[in-house]
């Protein structure tokens, strides 16, 4: 066969697993501190994400034990990773630039459905008059 | 209207037309060439190297590298160049001039509604001057619209909640189809309108006229049709979505409820303010609410209309 | 060809009717229970047609009612929920199933030399995931009325009843059966190769098989999630794609068309391997650009996540957006492109044999090239603008997947049906129906590009007195249509009573479901694993198949049309 | 292919099939890439899945940030924080059990397996509790929101929309933990009957990828919802 490959059997050392579960636990601690009690303005989010990021990296790499694996399932994780981020980056394209037309102002919509909507969804709507644009 | 249009395309009727239809004819022109060379090669193929002999092993031959080449080519050359200009004139489509008379329309399950600067409002057909911009800043009230004027060559979608835009300068005097393209509903179809180009003069005359001046069942059957009850409601006695005008007044008419009612003056104007009150036994209760805000005219026009479909 | 002796007489010779995957256990639990991926492509094919059946027959009805204006045969509330079942059921009951569960399940694992695909069972819960997904849809039907299009744009349909929710739970099921196939076929072509079958002597079927699994594998979640949200549209009103509530209806076509969009190519590719194939066989010739053409197969397949922006031009997505959606289109029109001149390069110098399955072929390339130009032809901004939506839409799609997907379907069920049911078909009624199919095709669709240019919407059950005249030349070819497909099929189904047994190579062609199995196969397709020592189209490295000196050309008969099992 | 003559099955002998091994493959090798390889493809349509999700939330945050960071500080973070806690030691384990298996150790297998049990299942208790706190104080998803007491100052527009992406990714990230939970205790009975060895552990392995998977979804909800 083409692929008699043991790459999948290696064994990942306890060390290993337990200083990647040791920082996976101070990184989380560390997400926490600095999202909650440290303010750093904008730079908050891409450090929080940032964080997950590499926690997510740590499990992939030593539990999912990647690093030692086949390299095309790391390729099948990268083509799924690159697919999901063209779905987002593309959906901005569009909502991210659309304001080129202020919003319709909820007088004008009328529920033909006769629906029971809310007061706070009507609220909502007119609000969006304000906070989309 | 008629067909004044090419084999293709629709009459033109908008400044926006003829840079848009010479595009469509380059690249049609374009694919029709390619298409014809695959299509030779194809059958001319066919035919002369047919299968002579059951055990014929053909010889190999080498792939053209010169052929595969231009074939990449000319193609991604072409393709720029049809990009590029579709991408200019795109942009033209979305960038109105800035002293563009500006016209409200609102769409909903199916007509379209038009509002003027002056406050004077018009169903169906909208009334626009010849040679001058015309913005119109959509909004629907339901669900998606799309409003397309085939002779202009311009189509938005109308999305409820926000506002979306088209423009366009009509160059000729006459009456263009309004379709709706984005699927709404049962009568989706019937979602039409006009735009009816008018000189400077008589879309002024038009825009400040009133219609005080009309005999009431003649502006019921302009209402009947700008309103668009047409769509639901026939004079014919075809079956539409809602019953049928003919013979409306004075009939016998059983509900859902089980009730029967004659249908008399104030019949007829409950069930245009307040559809749901009684539903005609057979028929979904489908009448919008809209029409609860017509004044005491519009109402007298209506009935007085209807009384004469017998 | 030693292992095709093997085979034909392991298996023949000693009885007259010999083992073979049909006739090994004929218990409906053997069928019902069966992990055979040809049993289950075979349960797969005859589930399509049913659905093909009725969403033909739906069609045909909306091409009656649209004969003349005004009301034909029925309503307005019926045209739209016909012509919207005619979509769903097509489209994810029937064409994106058809080529790869269908004929891929029983063509793929045969062509790579393997026993079975990599999970049996899982290919088997596949199946029965599909028919739950088609049950939940014709439950939805009944239920009540369905007249959203196939494309559930909301708030149209998240403001439509309990139907809304059948159908959404239906397609999110079907979806999920798509991916698990998806997903066995990459792990089986990656894995199950038999010996010397190197990525470069992969018959290019396969490698369409591939490209379209990697798209089904990586698109259809987001149909999934698409459909959760829907769901809980109706049910919650959570305010994501409701505008009433909050909510933005295009984003609603972003995850709609990040899988849609994709989801034409899970439709055409299977057809570029099998037109492949087929023009290969039948011309008897390498074909063009070996490489370009399988690898472009599954460059399209990444490209195709890119472009879904280009049915949104009018929708109201930023201009930016529109703009680079549009730039990506003819990226991808490029590599298709090439292909058709790799097609037509093929059958240069070739030996052609105009049968029926080469009909098709070439049915496919005259109606391809149609369908692709005019694509280029909306991918141009401001052109599209004009002709979103109208007919000219509708001409275009059903030119790539009737013309391309289901025309290749066609040429491939008929050169495959000798192996799969080891009966020839009669070869004339077969020319003939695919000929009547082009003319009806070309009629009722041609007349569609005329009026949609001229600006006939789309999903009109009434339409302006100037259409009427195309609408007819329409409904008339759609019956033309109808009979040339009936004919087909009636050809194939009668060959069961009347047909001619099949050899086990009747086209000469030098892939491994020809070279090294019965027709119809054994129960585990080779008795040997086969090791294959050379390209998939290698017609002048295979003397023994055409009785020239040096080969046993004694093993495959050169009269097509006898009994193989005999010899 | 006339000098084909040999065939695959006399290279690789046809004798020695252990129990697991599937007549349509040829070697435990080839099983076992087989079915990680599909695993890892199984994979990628989860996060794909998710991925819908994940837009949804970046383009209503994109359109209404000062919501989106109001209305986070009503999930409280510490619940959030034990929780990824939790997960990240049940997938510590699931690799600790993988380890085990490989080297043959039955009893740290399943040791490992009842941990990583039992913190998913501590996992949705925890879960639970957060739901019914959030719907006492009138904590719904989409157009139910309507909180009321204390928390009557954050009925402000578009939170409705958060909690409902709130809810549906917790939601089905939670009905991943559940089918984790089933699947567990079937490896684990299988464990403790001793079907597993170094030899053969596949559906250990399985297992643990997707269980890994569920946590990293978990590790990117936890700052996207609770913190920032």
């Amino acid at each position: 066969m083409a692929h008699d490959s043991h790459s999948g059997h290696h064994i990942v050392s306890q060390r290993v697993l337990i200083t990647v579960f040791a920082s996976l636990v101070a990184l989380t601690v560390l997400t926490v501190i600095t999202a909650q009690f440290v303010d750093i303005g904008v730079l908050n989010l891409p450090l929080a994400l940032s964080i997950a990021g590499l926690k997510a990296m740590l499990v992939v790499t030593f539990f999912m034990a990647l690093k030692y694996d086949n390299p095309m399932n790391s390729l099948i994780l990268g083509i799924g990773v690159i697919c999901v981020t063209v779905f987002l980056v593309f959906t901005l394209f569009d909502t991210a630039f659309r304001g080129d037309m202020p919003n319709v102002d909820s007088q004008t919509i009328s529920d033909t459905e006769g629906r029971n909507l809310n007061q706070e969804a009507r609220e909502a709507r007119e609000e969006s008059a304000g906070a989309q644009h | 209207m008629g067909d004044k249009g090419t084999f293709w395309l629709p009459e033109s009727g908008s400044t926006l037309s003829p840079g848009l239809d010479s595009l469509f004819y380059f690249t049609y022109w374009i694919s029709v060439v390619i298409f014809v060379a695959v299509t030779v090669a194809v059958i001319v193929f066919a035919i002369k190297y047919r299968r002579r002999n059951d055990s014929d092993i053909p010889p190999i031959v080498h792939e053209n590298k010169l052929l595969e080449t231009a074939w990449i080519v000319v193609p991604t050359i072409l393709v720029l160049i049809v990009f590029t200009w579709g991408f200019r004139s795109f942009l033209k489509l979305h960038s109105p001039p800035a002293n563009a008379y500006e016209i409200q329309v609102t769409a909903k399950q199916w007509l379209w509604d038009y509002t003027y600067p002056n406050g004077k409002t018009s169903t169906g057909d909208l009334v626009v001057p010849v040679d001058r911009p015309v913005r119109l800043v959509m909004t629907s009230t339901d669900v998606l619209h799309s409003f397309f004027v085939p002779a202009f060559r311009v189509k938005q979608d109308v999305v409820p909640n926000r506002y979306s835009s088209v423009w366009f300068e009509a160059t000729g005097q006459g009456e263009y189809h309004i379709l709706c393209t984005e699927y709404c509903g049962t009568q989706h179809s019937g979602m039409l309108g006009s735009v009816i180009v008018q000189s400077a003069e008589d879309f002024d005359a038009w825009l400040q006229s009133g219609v005080e001046d009309m005999a009431p069942a003649e502006y019921g059957a302009l209402l009947y049709t700008q309103q668009n009850c047409n769509v639901c409601h026939s004079v014919d006695g075809t079956r539409l979505v809602g019953p049928t005008l003919l013979g409306l007044f004075g009939r016998q008419t059983t509900f859902t409820d089980g009730t029967t009612a004659v249908a008399d003056e104030n019949y007829i104007m409950e069930s245009i303010v307040n559809p749901m009150a009684k539903i005609v036994e057979g028929y979904p209760p489908g009448m919008p609410t809209i029409y609860s805000s017509f004044d005491s005219d519009q109402l007298n026009a209506l009935v007085a209309f209807i009384k004469e479909q017998q | 060809m030693s292992a095709t002796q093997t085979v034909g007489t392991e298996s023949g010779r000693s009885v007259s009717a010999p083992v073979n995957y049909l006739n090994h256990d004929k218990s409906i639990k053997g069928w019902l229970y069966t992990v055979d991926h040809k049993r289950i492509g075979l349960m797969y094919l005859a589930t399509v047609s049913i659905a093909f059946l009725v969403a033909g027959l739906l069609a045909l009805a909306v091409r009656t009612e649209l004969f003349s204006q005004g009301r034909t045969i029925m309503d307005a509330d019926t045209y739209n929920q016909f012509f919207s079942l005619h979509g769903i059921m097509m489209v994810f009951l029937f064409i994106i199933p058809s080529i790869p569960a269908a004929l891929g399940n029983f063509v793929m694992p045969i062509q790579i030399g393997a026993k079975d695909v990599a999970f049996p069972r899982l290919n088997l819960a596949s199946y029965y995931i599909f028919v739950i997904g088609g049950v939940l849809a014709v439950t939805g039907i009944l239920v009540g009325q369905i007249d959203t299009g196939w494309t559930f744009y909301t708030p149209y349909s998240s403001r439509l009843g309990a139907p809304v929710l059948f159908l959404t739970s239906a397609v999110f099921i079907a979806g999920f059966s798509s991916i698990l196939t998806g997903l066995n076929f990459i792990v089986t072509i990656h894995k199950m190769r038999a010996p010397g079958l190197t990525w470069n002597r992969l018959p290019l079927f396969v490698w369409s098989i591939y490209a379209t699994s990697i798209v089904q594998v990586l698109a259809t979640p987001v149909i999934g999630i698409t459909m959760v949200l829907l769901f809980m549209e109706k049910a919650l009103q959570i305010g994501i794609f409701d505008p009433a509530l909050g909510g933005d209806p295009v984003l609603f076509q972003h995850f709609f068309w990040f899988y849609s969009h994709p989801a034409v190519y899970i439709m055409i590719l299977p057809a570029f391997g099998i037109i492949s194939d087929l023009i290969g066989t039948f011309s008897r010739h390498e074909v063009q650009g070996y490489k370009f053409v399988a690898l472009s197969s599954v460059a399209i397949a990444f490209l195709g996540f890119l472009v879904w922006g280009h049915h949104m031009f009018v929708s109201g997505q930023s201009v930016v957006s529109s703009i680079i959606f549009s730039l990506l289109t003819y990226l991808i029109g490029i590599p298709t492109g090439v292909k058709v001149l790799n097609w037509v390069g093929t059958m240069y110098k070739g030996s052609i044999s105009l049968q029926t399955p080469m009909l098709y072929a070439l049915s496919f390339l005259i109606l391809f090239t149609i369908g692709g130009l005019t694509g280029v032809m909306l991918g141009v901004l401001s052109v599209d603008v004009h002709l979103h939506d109208t007919y000219f839409v509708v001409a275009h799609f059903h030119y790539v997947m009737m013309g391309g997907t289901v025309i290749a379907a066609l040429g491939g069920l008929h050169y495959w049906w000798p192996k799969m049911t080891g009966k020839m078909y009669n070869e004339t009624n077969g020319r003939i129906a695919a000929v009547l199919i082009f003319i009806g095709f070309n009629v009722t669709f041609f007349t569609q590009f005329i009026m949609g240019s001229k600006g006939m919407p789309r999903r009109y059950y009434d339409y302006l007195p100037e259409f009427e005249i195309y609408h007819m030349i329409s409904t008339i070819g759609s019956f033309l249509l109808a009979i040339g497909l009936f004919m087909a099929a009636g050809g194939l189904i009668a060959s069961f009573w009347r047909g001619k047994k099949a050899t086990s190579n009747p086209w000469k062609s030098l892939t491994l479901e020809w070279t090294h199995t019965t027709s119809p196969p054994d129960p585990h397709n080779f008795h040997h694993t086969p090791i294959v020592t050379r390209g998939p189209y290698d017609y002048h490295l295979a003397p023994e198949i055409f009785g020239e000196p040096g080969g046993d050309g004694a093993v495959v008969s050169a009269q097509p049309d006898t009994d193989p099992v005999q010899q | 292919m006339s000098e084909a003559v040999a065939t695959a099955e006399q290279i690789h002998g046809h004798d020695d099939h252990p129990a697991h091994l599937q007549h349509h493959f040829v070697t435990s090798d080839q099983q076992f890439e087989a079915s990680k390889m599909g695993m890892w493809l199984f994979l990628i349509t989860e996060i794909l899945l998710f991925s819908g999700m994940f837009v949804a939330y970046t383009v209503y945050r994109v359109w209404h940030p000062e919501v989106f960071q109001g209305v986070s500080s009503l999930l409280d973070w510490r619940l959030g924080g034990l929780n990824t806690i939790v997960l990240l030691a049940s997938s510590f384990t699931v690799a600790m059990s993988i380890h085990f298996a490989q080297k043959n150790n039955q009893k740290g297998l399943v040791i490992n397996l009842v941990i990583t049990l039992l913190c998913a299942c501590i996992f949705l208790v925890v879960k639970y509790f957060e739901y019914t706190g959030k719907f006492s104080h009138g904590i719904f998803p989409g157009i139910a929101y309507h909180p009321h007491g204390d928390y009557a100052v954050y009925d402000i527009p578009y939170a409705g929309q958060f909690f409902s992406i709130y809810y549906i990714m917790t939601g089905i990230h939670g009905f991943h933990v559940l089918v984790g939970i089933g699947v567990f205790i079937w490896i684990t009975i299988r464990a403790i009957k001793g079907d597993f060895t170094s030899a053969y552990y596949t559906p250990v392995e399985l297992t643990g990828l997707y269980w890994h998977l569920v946590d990293i979804i978990w590790i990117f909800l936890f700052p996207l919802l609770y913190l920032i």
